[in-house]
C-alpha cells in the first residue's frame, strides 16, 4: 500500500527558506509568483493491510515524529 | 558534580563538552547510550551534545528526541535535575519539548561557524552565577538551523518569565540585527525552562574554556554549575 | 540498466567501458578468451586512469617518497609520517572534479567522504580536513552556483561528520570555467604501531562488507571522472553518487571500535569502482585470491546484476578481512552502530578473482594481473616553452600604490575567503590553534603541546608559464606556509591535476611540474607520501590551467611557539626576509590591474628558500618575533596589508630602494621572502645575524597606527582595505559581484 | 490562482533521510511501515491569469531551480 504525507509550516509562521525562493524565482523572471512555502513529502509503502489501520498509523506516524505540531500542520492520504 | 553527557548516534561535539567539564570540575563525565533506558545512579546534570543526531536528517533533533534516553531525561528535568542542550542538543530538546519553540533555518541559510557576542540576561540561574547580567560573552557558534522561532505568545512569556538567558548583541552589548547572525526573533540565542533547570543554547560554550586555545568566555557557564552542584 | 552475463562484447562495448582497442586485445591475451560483460566491467574499472595511473605511473616513480619519518609512502589508502611519541600522522588529497561540476553539493560531499575513509581506513582518527578549489570566471554563469554548491557541500559532509576543516585555498580563473578543482585533503592521527593496511593475509578467511548498502550509485563514474567532458555531459547525471555524512560518522565510529578489538587482518575503502578495486586490492596485495558471492552483498534496490553490484560507488562502504572466529564479536560492534554487516566471500590461495551470483560464475579473473598488468603508458610529451624574463620597466606602475593594493586585495582571488570557510566548522574537537585566514592552520595533537601546522598550496599560472618553476614553487610555497608558523614541515601529498594527456603538450605540463615537485622535495627534505592525478579536466580541446595541489604537514613541538601574521602592537619593527628583485611576470599586479599573464614566473631558489625559511623557524621558536607571514600572491605589499587587516594596525613605511621601480618593489612576487615583526629594540641583533648567515634583510618601517604610510603616497586606511578585501566574495556570492 | 510543486528523489538515488526516518518509525513501533523516502513539495501562490501560462511558468521554476533534476522528478500541479 503506498501512502503520502503532507507537511507543511502553519499559517504565520514565518518560512526563511520559501522566502529565499520567492526572490529567487522572480529574480531568474519566472511570472505571476506571488508567494512560496515549503513543505515536506513522505511516501511510504506499508505492508498490504486495511486502509483504516493504515490511515491510523500515518496519522500516529505524522504526530509523533514526521510534524512538528508546534509550527507545522499536515495531511495524510492512502493513495492505494 | 555527576555529568552525564548523552551520546546519540550522529554526535559529534560530546567529546568537547566531557573534556570541558573535566577541565572544569575535575570530574569526568558518563558517557550514555541514547538506545539505554536510565542515566547513571545520582546523575545530577544530563547534557545533550552538540552535533547532528541522525543526520539532521528530518528536522535537527527530531529522531534523537525519541531515543529511549529520553524518557529518563524527561523525568531527571521534571525532578528539577539540570539538563543542559547545547547546539543540537538545544534542538532536541525543543523537540522533545522540554523547551518551547523551534530552531529554523539560519536566515541566510548558510551554517555558520564565527564567534558571536552573546549578552547574559540574568545571572541568578545555575548557569549563569558565575556571570553577571549584562556581561558580553564572546562564544562561537557552529550551526545551519539556529534560528530560534516560536508563537508571539510563547515569546512574550519567555519574555515576561525573563527565561531568555543570552542573547546574539553586539560587542558593546547592544541588540543589533546585523549581530544576530542567524535571525533568531528577538535575538534569542538560549532559554530556560519554567523551573530554570533546562537549559538549551545555539552557542558553544565547551568550545572556549582552554586558554592554550583561545578567549575563556564559556568557562563561567561550566563553573556556575559546578558551584551550584557542589553546592548542594 | 540490467545487463546480462551472456551480452556479446562488440567494440562499441568496449569503447563505451573506456577501454581502446588495443588494450581490449591486452584482455583478451591475458585470458584466453573474450571476457563476460562483467569481467569486461572489472577491466574497466581497473584500468582506467584514475585507478591504474597509466598515464601518470612512470613520473610518478620519479617523487622522492622516502626518509626517516616516512611510515608509509604512496601506494596505500593514505601516506602515514612518524611525528614521534609513539604517533602517527595520516593525510592524503583527492580530487573529485568531474562530479563536483556536474552536482556541485553532492560531488563535494562524496569527496570529503571519500578521503575522510582513505584515513581512517587506515585506523587513524580524523582531526582536520583541507581543500584546495579552483573555479571558472567570476563572470562564467555557472561560477556562483558551483561555488555555492561545492562549498556548502564540502561543509556538509565535514560539519556532520565531526571534523574541523580548517584551511584550504580558493581560485579563479576562466581556464576552469569547463572543469572546476574540488581537491579534498583529511589528515588524522593513530598510534604508529596500529596501522591497518589493504593487504589481506591467510587462506579461508572471511571477508566482510560494512555499512551501507549497495545501490546503482555512480555506475561508472570511475570511467566518468577519467573521460573528457563532451557537449554531452549534461547526460552523465544519473551516476552521481549523494553522500551520507552521518553513515560515515558511525563507520568511521564503528571501524575504530572493531580495530581495537585486534579483529582486523586487512581493510579496504571502497571509493572508485567500490567492490572491484577493493576486494582486488586486497587479495593482490597479499598473494592471495578472492571469491564473492554477490547474493550476500546487501543491496538497497531491486534485481542488481552482478556487473552493477561490481562497479556500484555506493558510499560509505568497507571491505575487511576478519581474524578468524572475530566474526560474532565484530557484527555485534557493527549491528551496535545500525550498519549492514555480512560475510559476502573468503581468501584464497588460487589467486583467482572469482565472483558468484546465486551459484552462477560471473567472473574468473587473475587477480595480480588485474592490477600489475594493467596498461602503462611512457606518453609523448612536449615541453613547454621557456618565456622571457619580463622586465619591470614595461610595466606600467599603478595610478598610486594605495590604488592598486585595494584593487588587489579585493580581487577574487586575494579577496578574504571568510564567506568560505565560515561555512566549515573549523572549531569542532577544540584543537584547533590557529584558525583559517592565516599562512597554516594549526591543530592541537590530543593535548598538546604538539600539534599539526597543515596547508594546501599551488600557483597555477605560474605552473602554466613555466611547469618546472611552477612545481618547484608549489612545493616550496607550502614548505615556506607551514616554516611561517613555525612549524618543521615533515612531507606533503600531491594532486595532480591536468589536462589530457593524450596531447603531447599537456604530457609536457604534467612531466615538467612533477620534475619541479621532485627537485624541491628533494632539496627542502620534504618527501611525497601519498596523492592523487587527475587528468582529463579539459572540455572541448581546452585544458585547465596545469594545478598540481600540494598538501603540506609539519611539526610543532610545542603550539604555543607557533607564530601568527597579525601586527601585534604598535611601534615594533618591520623587517622583511630575503631578496628583492621586483619580479613581476605572471604577478596578480599584472594578471588583476592589467589582465596580463606574461613572461616567466618567478624562479625558485631552493637553497636561498632552506636556508631563509630555516633562519625563520629558528627565530620563532626561540621567541624573537611577535609576527610572521610569507610572501606569496600579490608581493611584499599585500603580505603587508594582510597582517595589518588582521589586526587593525597599521604601518609607517620606508621607501622602496633604489634602482626598482616601486611598484616593482612593492608588488613584484620574488620567491624565499617572510615579513617579520620585532620589538625595536630586538631588530639590530637579528638583522646582524641574517647578516652573519648571509641573508638578506631589509627593514621596511614600524607598525604604527591605523594606516599604511608611504613615503609620497596618500595614506591607506586599513580599516577600507578590510572592508574591499572581506566584501568581494559575500556580494559577489549575493550577486551583486 | 494556487498551484503545489512536488520534488521527489528518481529511483534510485539515494535517500539517507528517508532511511533514517524509516528506522525511527520502527522503533517508535508504527506498523507496517516498509520504506520511507523524502520529498519536499512547493505552495506556491500566481497572481490570477490563465491556466495554461501558469503552467508553463511552474515548470520553468522547477526545472531551473526547485528541483535538482540530475537526482530528482518533480510534479507541477495547479489547484484552483
Ligand atoms: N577553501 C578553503 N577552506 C578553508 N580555508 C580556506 C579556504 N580557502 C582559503 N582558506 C584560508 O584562507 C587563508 C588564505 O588563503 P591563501 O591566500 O590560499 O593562503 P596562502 O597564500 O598563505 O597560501 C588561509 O588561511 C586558508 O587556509
Ligand atoms: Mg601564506
Amino acid at each position: 500500500m503506498k501512502a503520502r504525507v503532507t507537511v507543511t509550516l502553519k499559517n504565520g509562521v514565518l518560512d526563511p527558506q520559501g522566502k529565499a525562493i520567492e526572490g529567487a524565482l522572480k529574480s531568474l523572471g519566472i511570472e505571476g509568483v506571488e508567494s512560496v512555502r515549503q513543505g515536506k513529502v513522505f511516501e511510504i509503502e506499508l505492508s498490504a493491510g486495511d486502509r483504516v489501520k493504515a490511515e491510523a498509523a500515518l496519522k500516529a506516524a505524522a504526530d509523533k515524529l514526521l510534524a512538528n505540531t508546534v509550527v507545522e500542520n499536515y495531511r495524510v492520504e492512502v493513495l492505494s | 558534580m555527576k555529568a552525564a553527557v548523552v551520546l546519540f548516534p550522529g554526535s559529534n561535539r560530546e567529546g568537547d563538552v566531557a573534556s570541558a567539564i573535566k577541565r572544569i570540575s575535575g570530574k569526568a563525565a558518563n558517557i550514555v547510550w541514547h538506545a539505554d533506558s536510565e542515566l547513571p545512579a545520582n546523575t545530577d546534570l544530563v547534557v545533550l551534545p552538540g552535533g547532528f543526531s541522525y543526520g539532521d536528517y528530518l528536522r535537527c533533533g527530531a529522531i534523537a528526541a525519541r531515543a529511549p534516553i529520553m524518557n529518563a531525561v524527561r523525568a531527571h528535568a521534571e525532578r528539577g535535575g539540570l539538563v543542559l542542550g547545547i547546539c543540537n542538543g538545544f534542538q532536541i530538546l525543543c523537540e522533545a519539548q522540554l523547551l518551547p519553540g523551534v530552531l529554523q533555518r539560519n536566515a541566510q541559510l548558510r551554517f555558520m561557524c564565527r564567534e558571536v557576542y552573546l549578552r547574559v540576561e540574568r545571572s541568578d540561574t545555575p548557569y549563569s552565577r558565575r556571570y553577571n547580567a549584562g556581561d558580553v560573552l564572546k562564544i562561537p557558534v557552529a550551526h545551519g538551523e539556529g534560528n530560534y522561532t516560536a508563537d508571539d505568545e510563547t515569546i512574550k512569556r519567555l519574555e515576561g518569565d525573563g527565561r531568555v538567558l543570552f542573547r546574539y548583541v553586539s560587542p558593546e552589548g547592544k541588540l543589533d540585527p546585523k549581530w544576530n547572525h542567524n535571525g533568531a526573533t528577538n535575538a534569542i540565542a538560549g532559554i530556560l525552562s519554567e523551573k530554570l533547570n533546562v537549559l538549551g543554547l545555539m552557542p558553544h560554550p565547551e568550545n572556549h574554556v582552554d586558554p592554550m586555545i583561545g578567549p575563556t568566555d564559556g568557562r563561567g557557564l561550566f563553573e556556575s554549575i559546578n558551584t551550584v552542584l557542589e553546592a548542594a | 540498466m540490467n545487463i546480462s552475463n551472456t551480452v556479446k562484447i562488440t567494440p562499441e562495448l568496449v569503447a563505451e567501458h573506456g577501454l581502446k582497442p588495443d588494450e581490449y586485445e591486452r584482455i583478451l591475451k591475458l585470458i584466453g578468451r573474450e571476457p563476460s560483460i562483467t569481467e569486461l566491467g572489472i577491466f574497466s574499472a581497473m584500468w582506467n586512469e584514475h585507478c591504474s595511473y597509466k598515464s601518470s605511473k612512470v613520473h610518478l616513480k620519479t617523487l622522492p617518497v622516502t626518509g626517516p619519518i616516512v611510515i608509509q609512502g604512496p601506494g596505500e589508502n593514505a601516506g602515514v609520517i612518524d611525528i614521534g611519541d609513539g604517533l602517527a600522522c595520516v593525510f592524503k588529497m583527492e580530487s573529485h572534479n568531474h562530479p563536483s561540476f556536474i552536482e556541485p553539493y553532492q560531488g563535494a560531499t562524496t569527496g570529503v567522504g571519500g578521503i575522510l575513509r582513505d584515513v581512517f581506513t587506515m585506523g587513524a582518527r580524523p582531526i582536520a580536513c583541507l581543500n584546495a578549489l579552483r573555479f571558472g570566471s567570476p563572470d562564467h554563469p555557472r561560477t556562483r552556483h558551483l561555488v555555492s554548491g561545492v562549498v556548502a557541500g564540502i561543509g556538509g559532509y565535514g560539519n556532520s561528520f565531526g571534523v574541523p576543516t580548517v584551511a584550504g585555498s580558493v581560485g579563479f580563473h576562466s581556464r576552469y570555467d569547463g572543469n572546476i578543482l574540488v581537491n579534498a585533503m583529511a589528515v588524522g592521527i593513530a598510534d604508529a604501531d596500529k596501522i591497518f593496511y589493504a593487504k589481506a593475509t591467510g587462506v579461508g578467511l572471511p571477508v566482510v562488507y560494512l555499512g551501507s548498502k549497495t545501490g546503482r550509485d555512480g555506475i561508472h563514474g570511475a570511467t566518468m571522472a577519467s573521460a573528457e567532458f563532451g557537449e554531452g555531459a549534461e547526460e552523465k547525471r544519473p551516476t552521481v553518487q549523494v553522500g551520507d555524512p552521518f553513515a560515515e560518522k558511525l563507520l568511521l565510529e564503528a571501524c575504530l571500535e572493531i580495530m581495537a578489538k585486534d579483529c582486523v587482518v586487512a581493510i579496504q575503502d571502497m571509493g572508485a569502482a567500490g567492490l572491484t578495486c577493493s576486494a582486488v586490492e586486497m587479495g593482490a596485495k597479499g598473494d592471495l585470491g578472492i571469491t564473492l558471492d554477490l547474493e550476500k552483498v546487501p543491496v538497497r534496490e531491486e534485481a542488481m546484476t552482478a556487473y552493477e553490484m561490481m562497479l556500484s560507488e555506493s558510499q560509505e562502504r568497507m571491505l575487511m578481512v576478519l581474524k578468524p572466529g572475530k566474526e560474532a564479536e565484530a557484527e555485534a560492534i557493527f549491528k551496535k552502530w545500525g550498519l549492514d554487516f555480512a560475510i559476502v566471500g573468503y581468501t584464497t590461495d588460487t589467486l583467482r578473482f572469482l565472483i558468484r551470483h546465486n551459484g552462477e560464475e560471473m567472473a574468473d579473473l587473475p587477480i595480480k594481473e588485474l592490477g600489475d598488468q594493467a596498461p602503462e603508458y611512457n606518453r609523448p610529451f612536449t615541453e613547454s616553452p621557456k618565456l622571457p624574463v619580463l622586465d619591470a620597466a614595461s610595466v606600467p606602475a599603478p595610478t598610486s600604490l594605495g590604488d592598486a593594493l585595494g584593487k588587489l586585495v579585493g580581487s577574487p582571488d586575494l579577496c578574504s575567503k571568510r564567506w568560505v570557510w565560515e561555512q566549515y566548522d573549523h572549531l569542532i574537537l577544540n584543537n584547533t590553534v590557529q584558525r583559517p585566514g592565516g599562512d597554516a592552520a594549526v591543530v592541537r595533537v590530543q593535548d598538546g603541546p604538539k600539534a599539526l601546522a597543515l596547508c594546501t598550496d599551488v600557483t597555477p599560472r605560474y605552473c602554466e608559464a613555466d611547469p618546472f618553476e611552477g612545481g618547484k614553487q608549489a612545493v616550496a610555497e607550502c614548505w615556506r606556509n607551514l616554516t611561517a608558523v613555525g612549524s618543521t614541515p615533515l612531507a606533503i601529498t600531491d594532486n595532480l591535476n591536468f589536462g589530457n594527456p593524450e596531447r603531447p603538450e599537456i604530457m609536457g605540463q604534467f612531466v615538467g611540474c612533477i620534475r619541479g615537485i621532485k627537485e624541491a622535495c628533494l632539496a627542502l627534505n620534504f618527501p611525497v607520501v601519498s596523492g592523487n592525478v587527475s587528468l582529463y579536466n579539459e572540455t572541448q580541446g581546452r585544458g585547465i590551467l596545469p594545478t598540481p595541489t600540494i598538501g603540506g604537514v609539519g611539526l610543532l613541538k610545542n603550539f604555543e611557539q607557533s607564530a601568527t601574521l597579525a601586527f601585534k602592537a604598535s611601534g615594533e619593527a618591520i623587517l622583511l626576509i630575503g631578496e628583492t628583485r621586483g619580479h613581476l611576470g605572471q604577478s596578480a599586479y599584472l594578471a588583476t590591474l592589467f589582465g596580463r599573464e606574461e613572461g616567466a614566473p618567478p624562479p625558485v631558489d631552493l637553497t636561498a628558500e632552506k636556508r631563509h625559511g630555516d633562519f625563520v623557524r629558528d627565530l620563532i621558536a626561540k621567541g624573537r618575533v611577535t609576527a610572521v607571514h610569507d610572501c606569496s600572491d600579490g608581493g611584499l605589499l599585500v603580505a603587508l596589508a594582510e597582517m595589518a587587516m588582521a589586526s587593525g594596525i597599521g604601518a609607517k613605511l620606508e621607501a622602496a630602494p633604489s634602482g626598482l621601480p616601486a611598484h616593482a618593489f612593492w608588488f613584484g612576487e620574488d620567491q624565499a621572502r617572510y615579513v617579520l615583526t620585532v620589538p625595536a629594540a630586538a631588530a639590530p641583533e637579528i638583522e646582524s645575524a641574517a647578516k652573519a648567515a648571509g641573508i638578506p634583510a631589509l627593514r621596511l618601517g614600524v607598525t604604527a597606527g591605523e594606516q599604511l604610510t608611504l613615503p609620497g603616497e596618500n595614506p591607506i586606511s586599513v580599516a577600507e582595505l578590510k572592508q574591499r578585501h572581506e566584501s568581494w566574495l559575500p556580494d559577489y556570492m549575493a550577486g551583486n559581484g
